[in-house]
């Protein structure tokens, strides 16, 4: 036990981040099943208003910052960048864990805010309700996710240092996978976006705590400020959530295709213009909130122009499809309902963008819909495909591909049923974070209730049967997907120092047409 | 000699390089950090210049040209510090940290009398924030003043507890084995709190003159 | 390996002691222009070029950033930019309609 | 209201509400259009090119050929979102701008935590019930007391933030008599969900008539401002020919003011509002006297309502010569 909690090994602190995480998605998870019960019905018979209030405040912080930020860099890019880069391990091993401990601080922080009565501002923590007029804990929890803020920071720096200085002799930037470019476009957004998040923080912690007027319009502070500097952080902070999501199917798309990436210049240069791009845009947040009419034109073309590589790469995806020799496994069922449900996602993205269309849109279950197609829809379909793909090589063993295809169909239905609905409420003008509402939305509320528990039920499905497979899976040999990345040269799972002798890149790292032929198929249940 | 050189880098030189990167864009997210207060610092001035007008005489420019003076000196010493620990001259090397630690002392003195000294006149942040807070006012103005400032005295602080700690392991170390990349690391950030001050310094005690 | 002068992440004693007079020079100058009576813009302007310019001396000579590989300066970069853009649009906001 | 559970929008009521919904439908039917595209032909791919024995590899994709497409796409994604952007804008701006014809009837709305109170140019409160003539234009002043909130019609695809220490102005032009929901926006706490309102839209005449025989309990808005103005003695500067100490405020309402900075600004509400909390912010070109004391504090929000109704009602009486 004190190995792992000493340990500098990229792998075992990746491992420890899947547990903490995992943890914190199955608490998240409840509290969301909780809050569709209650909305079930029309009126707030569940739970109370208050309480309601506080269920979807930390259903948001425990989402955001305790699970979909960390999870593909903390838990895959954690353990397969030093693989993919032909490394021994990061550049700052003991930084690595620092950043796992400050993690654990920060969900303790928050944890322990839920416990003392939880906070009700919104994971938005919007002034002047957070500072002057919410009775919660909103400092305890502030400090929290503030925690968190400083362990992404962490992790971001030790992907740059290492993605510069620590290549494999021979593998110059364009012979580096697909995902290792999204994973360096996500640590410039987690390093650069993260500290502004990080002081507006420690602002409310001083303004609420010390009495300080800093956001509180009545002492010349401006809420508008605090909504300036939140967005600025909050809209990277969802390229970072997505970024590892595209890296991820990236991969996955070559191998079920046995063919090369459809413009691979295109896709590794669409992470790096999103990342760039997506400090520009924080604006089309505040269209109705007063901002200036000049600003919000700018915003709005701003916000067209960063969806143009998000475009690029869905149609790549499908170039590289084009002509392959389609292979669908579980990774590429999840990989193509990320591509179907983030083009979904990304469309409403559009519809939000448009002035016009934003006025009537914004701030009702429309935008609940469109995030929520994003992040379940999209980032998650790509975490559990990439949790199934490179599950071989990080626990030796295959998983039970049967079951593995049933839960994938299952959570790609579920989510329809759920948040499909969602989108006409948005339409019809259910404003969001109500915890009651008039009786005509209530069919639809209770049709994505429905679809809320198939949801759930298709989360609990992959925890059994990996789970199982550490145990009875067969054993899965080194390269059981006869994919090309470098972490598919060394044993599963890897030694200490993943590779003996360190590997030489002298080809594309998508040589499909003379890569291995999969050993999994013999293997399958 | 070079350093003794760590798991994932292949020599000394790369493992600097590293460092060097690593400490850099730890410093550019500094930048952001602290480009939130001077954002902040922007906001209210633009939307209630009366205040600076008002308030900013109440600052004491005389002792913040010397605060400025005495981290300008600081960032001095602790380059020499660098050349000393890369060179290996290790007394040289323990003197240069002395000193650098003592101007930092210096100055953290100097801010601590100088906020002791508002609010002995009643300059203080604080205001009743019941939502019906009685307008911009002194109160705003100070506010600004203390985050600015004291968000930057905490980093000098944490400067100076870094650097008592690479003094210590100096002073143990024999000066064969010493490394030298903690104190290049040190120093860029010991730097990097001076440039902030050297933007504080203007914006606040300079400002009565500039409106 | 001898400890040629290339990997000394610090300044000579000599370039620093002149670095350290430009810089208090600099600090002079700003007190004193502080008193000159300007328009309160070029006021602003002034001092704020003193202030980068300062800064840039300590970056380039202290921080030894004049001779770090470009993935370091480019960072350096990238932050300051991302800083002048939030600064430009907040501040746009707040003169077109007292928003900010 | 909502008829049957699978309408898309409710039944729009007020005059821009027919162009955002055209709006709404062309970009719902792009989105549509290319997420059903993608859909169709990742399906056909993977029948069409599925592993099968025999066809164990992809085959090479030509680099002239991924050069091309990959710059078409490129440009039609931007050519679309170029168009749609525009569209965007264009409804936005119509959306912002007050149509100038005919006298707009004002309505001051003060958000408080979780009801909505409303104020008639003659004084007569509402809370949580607005009645409005159908066919005219009505101008909303939104002021909150705490925290945000956001005045948001569905029917009338209207929605506007009310930011405390701000004063917004929105506009609508209902088309239709009827009653239409008012809901806030901006999650404002416990009792978010049930801030709501009802906008009544009446025939003009029968707007009319309930004004007359409704219990005007307060004082028309101007009159009350005016008899503020004399509380505050504001006309010992602003008023007096004699001893003349401060801009006149006859006739300013809504024309340009020439800035002692150089610049203009045009009289409207939140100029008024800032020129009273904060006198020096904007100092009118040829005024050479010291510069007023500012109010803010002395002066409540609703107060302030009152002080800009009457400095309107000035608008069109003839200036006295400085």
């Amino acid at each position: 036990m004190r190995s792992w909690l000493t340990t500098t090994d990229h792998k075992r602190i990746a491992l420890l981040y899947l547990g903490t995480m995992t943890l914190f998605f199955v608490l998240g998870g409840l509290i969301a099943t909780v809050i569709r019960l209650e909305l079930a019905t029309a009126a707030s018979d569940l739970v109370t208003a208050e309480t309601y209030n506080r269920l979807f405040t930390l259903h948001g912080v425990i989402m955001v910052w305790f699970f979909l930020i960390p999870s593909i860099p903390a838990f895959l890019g954690n353990y397969l960048l030093p693989l993919m880069l032909g490394a021994p391990d990061l550049a700052f091993p003991r930084l690595n864990l620092a950043s796992w401990y400050v993690f654990v601080a920060g969900g303790v922080l928050t944890l322990s805010a839920m416990i003392a009565g939880g906070i009700d501002t919104g994971w938005t923590f919007y002034t002047p309700y957070s500072t002057t007029f919410s009775d919660s804990h909103v400092v305890l929890a502030v400090l929290g996710v503030f925690l968190a803020g400083v362990s992404s920071v962490f992790t971001g720096l030790n992907f740059i240092v290492s993605t510069h200085r620590l290549r494999a002799p021979g593998q110059t930037w364009m012979r580096l996978p697909l995902f290792v470019w999204s994973l360096y476009a996500t640590s410039l957004i987690l390093v650069l976006a993260t500290p502004v998040l990080a002081m507006l923080l420690l602002l409310i912690a001083v303004e609420r705590g010390l009495q300080i007027g800093i956001f509180d319009p009545g002492v010349g502070g401006s809420p508008l400020l605090f909504q300036h500097f939140f967005w600025f952080y909050s809209h990277p902070a969802v390229y970072i959530m997505i970024l590892p999501g595209m890296g991820v199917v990236s991969e996955l798309i070559p191998c079920f295709s046995r063919s090369r990436p459809f413009g691979y210049g295109f896709i590794a240069a669409s992470s790096l213009a999103i990342a760039v791009f997506g400090f520009l845009v924080w604006g089309h947040h505040m269209f109705v909130a007063g901002q200036s009419y000049f600003a919000s034109v700018v915003f709005s073309f701003l916000s067209f122009a960063v969806a143009v590589p998000s475009g690029v790469k869905v149609f790549s995806w499908l170039g590289t499809m084009r002509r392959g020799a389609i292979w669908l496994t579980t990774p590429m069922i999840y990989a193509l309902g990320f591509v179907g449900l983030f083009t979904i996602g990304g469309g409403t993205g559009l519809a939000l963008a448009m002035l016009a269309v934003d006025v009537h849109l914004h701030d009702t279950y429309f935008v609940v819909a469109h995030f929520h197609t994003i992040m379940v829809g999209g980032m998650l379909m790509a975490y559990l495909g990439g949790l199934h793909f490179w599950w071989p090589k990080i626990s030796g063993r295959m998983y039970s591909e049967r079951w593995g295809r049933i839960a994938a169909y299952l959570l790609f239905v579920g989510f329809l049923l759920t948040f499909l609905p969602q989108f006409v409420l948005g339409t019809q003008g259910l404003p969001r974070r109500t915890a009651s509402y008039p009786e005509e939305y209530q069919f639809l509320q209770s049709l994505s209730s429905a679809g809320a528990t198939i949801l759930a039920l298709g989360y609990v499905l992959p925890g059994v049967y990996l789970l199982l497979s550490l145990v009875r899976g067969r054993p899965a040999g080194d390269n059981p997907w006869g994919a090309t990345g470098l972490e598919w040269h060394t044993t599963s799972p890897p030694p200490p120092h993943n590779f003996a002798v360190p590997p030489l890149v002298l080809v594309d790292p998508y040589d499909y047409p003379r890569a291995p032929q999969p050993t999994a198929e013999a293997l399958d249940a | 000699m070079p350093d003794d050189v760590r798991e994932p880098f292949a020599d000394s030189q790369h493992q600097r390089d590293a460092v060097a990167l690593g400490m850099w864009a730890f410093l550019g997210q500094e930048v952001l950090f602290f480009g939130v207060l001077f954002v902040f610092y922007t906001s209210l001035r633009v939307r209630h210049p009366e205040l600076f007008a008002a308030y900013g005489p109440r600052l004491d420019w005389r002792l913040a040209t010397i605060m400025t003076a005495t981290l300008l000196v600081s960032s001095f010493t602790m380059a020499l510090a660098v050349r000393f620990a890369f060179t290996r001259a290790r007394r040289a090397l323990l003197v240069a940290l002395a000193a650098t630690m003592a101007l930092g002392a210096a100055f953290l003195a100097m801010k601590l009398w100088e906020y002791a000294h508002h609010f002995a006149r009643g300059e203080t942040p604080f205001v009743d924030l019941a939502g019906n807070g009685p307008g911009p006012g002194p109160h705003s103005f100070f506010g600004l003043y203390f985050v600015l400032t004291g968000f930057h005295a905490l980093h000098v602080l944490g400067g100076l507890v870094v650097l008592a700690s690479l003094w210590l392991v100096a002073w143990r170390t024999p000066a064969a084995r010493l490394r030298a990349t903690p104190t290049m690391a040190v120093g860029l950030y010991w730097h990097f709190v001076d440039i902030v001050w050297l933007f504080l310094f203007p914006a606040l005690y300079l400002a009565a003159r500039l409106t | 390996m001898n400890h040629d002068e290339h990997d000394v992440p610090a300044p000579k004693l000599g370039t620093a002691t002149l670095v350290l007079l430009a810089l208090l020079l600099l600090t002079a100058t700003t007190v004193a222009l502080a008193f000159v009576a300007l328009a309160p813009a070029l006021h602003v302007a002034a001092a704020m070029t003193i202030a980068a310019v300062k800064a840039l001396l300590v970056a380039a000579f202290f921080m030894h950033l004049a001779r770090e590989a470009a993935a370091t300066r480019v960072v350096a970069l990238v932050s300051v930019i991302l800083l002048a853009i939030l600064m430009l649009l907040v501040v746009v906001d707040i003169t077109h309609l007292g928003g900010g | 209201m909502i008829a049957k559970p699978f309408d898309l929008l409710p039944a729009a009521a007020s005059t821009t509400s027919g162009a955002v919904d055209l709006l709404i439908i062309l970009v719902f039917s792009i989105i549509g259009a290319v997420s059903l595209g993608v859909l169709v032909a990742m399906v056909v791919f993977a029948v069409r090119y599925r592993r099968r024995p025999g066809h164990l590899t992809g085959a090479e994709h030509s680099s002239g050929v991924m050069w091309r497409t990959e710059l078409l796409w490129c440009g039609v994604t931007m050519v679309v979102f170029l168009g749609l952007f525009l569209l965007g804008a264009l409804g936005f701006g119509r959306i912002e701008q007050l149509p100038d014809d005919g006298e707009p009837l004002d309505i001051g709305v003060t958000a408080k935590r979780w009801m909505w109170s409303f104020q008639h140019p003659n004084g007569q409160r509402e809370l949580s019930r607005l009645h409005v003539p159908a066919g005219r234009v009505v101008r909303l002043h939104l002021t909150s007391e705490d925290v945000i909130h956001s005045f948001y019609v569905p029917a009338f695809r209207l929605k506007q933030d009310v930011v405390p220490g701000w004063l917004r102005t929105a506009w609508f032009r209902a088309t239709a008599p009827g009653t239409y929901a008012l809901a806030c926006a901006e999650y404002c706490g416990s009792e978010h969900a049930r801030m709501r309102a009802d906008i009544v839209v009446m025939e003009a005449h029968n707007y009319d008539r309930w004004l007359a025989q409704g219990d005007v309990d307060g004082p028309p808005l101007a009159a009350a401002g005016r008899r503020l103005f004399e509380r505050l003695d504001c006309g010992a500067c602003h008023e007096s020919h004699l001893r003349r100490r401060a801009p006149p405020l006859e006739g300013l309402y809504g024309r340009p003011v020439a800035l002692r900075d150089g610049s203009s600004v045009i009289a409207d509400d939140e100029y008024l509002r800032r020129s009273i909390l904060r006198p020096d912010a904007d100092v009118v070109a040829d005024y050479q006297g010291d510069v007023m004391p500012s109010y803010a504090g002395l002066v409540s929000d609703e107060e302030l309502l009152l002080l800009v109704a009457y400095i309107r009602s000035l608008a069109h009486a003839e200036g006295v010569s400085p």
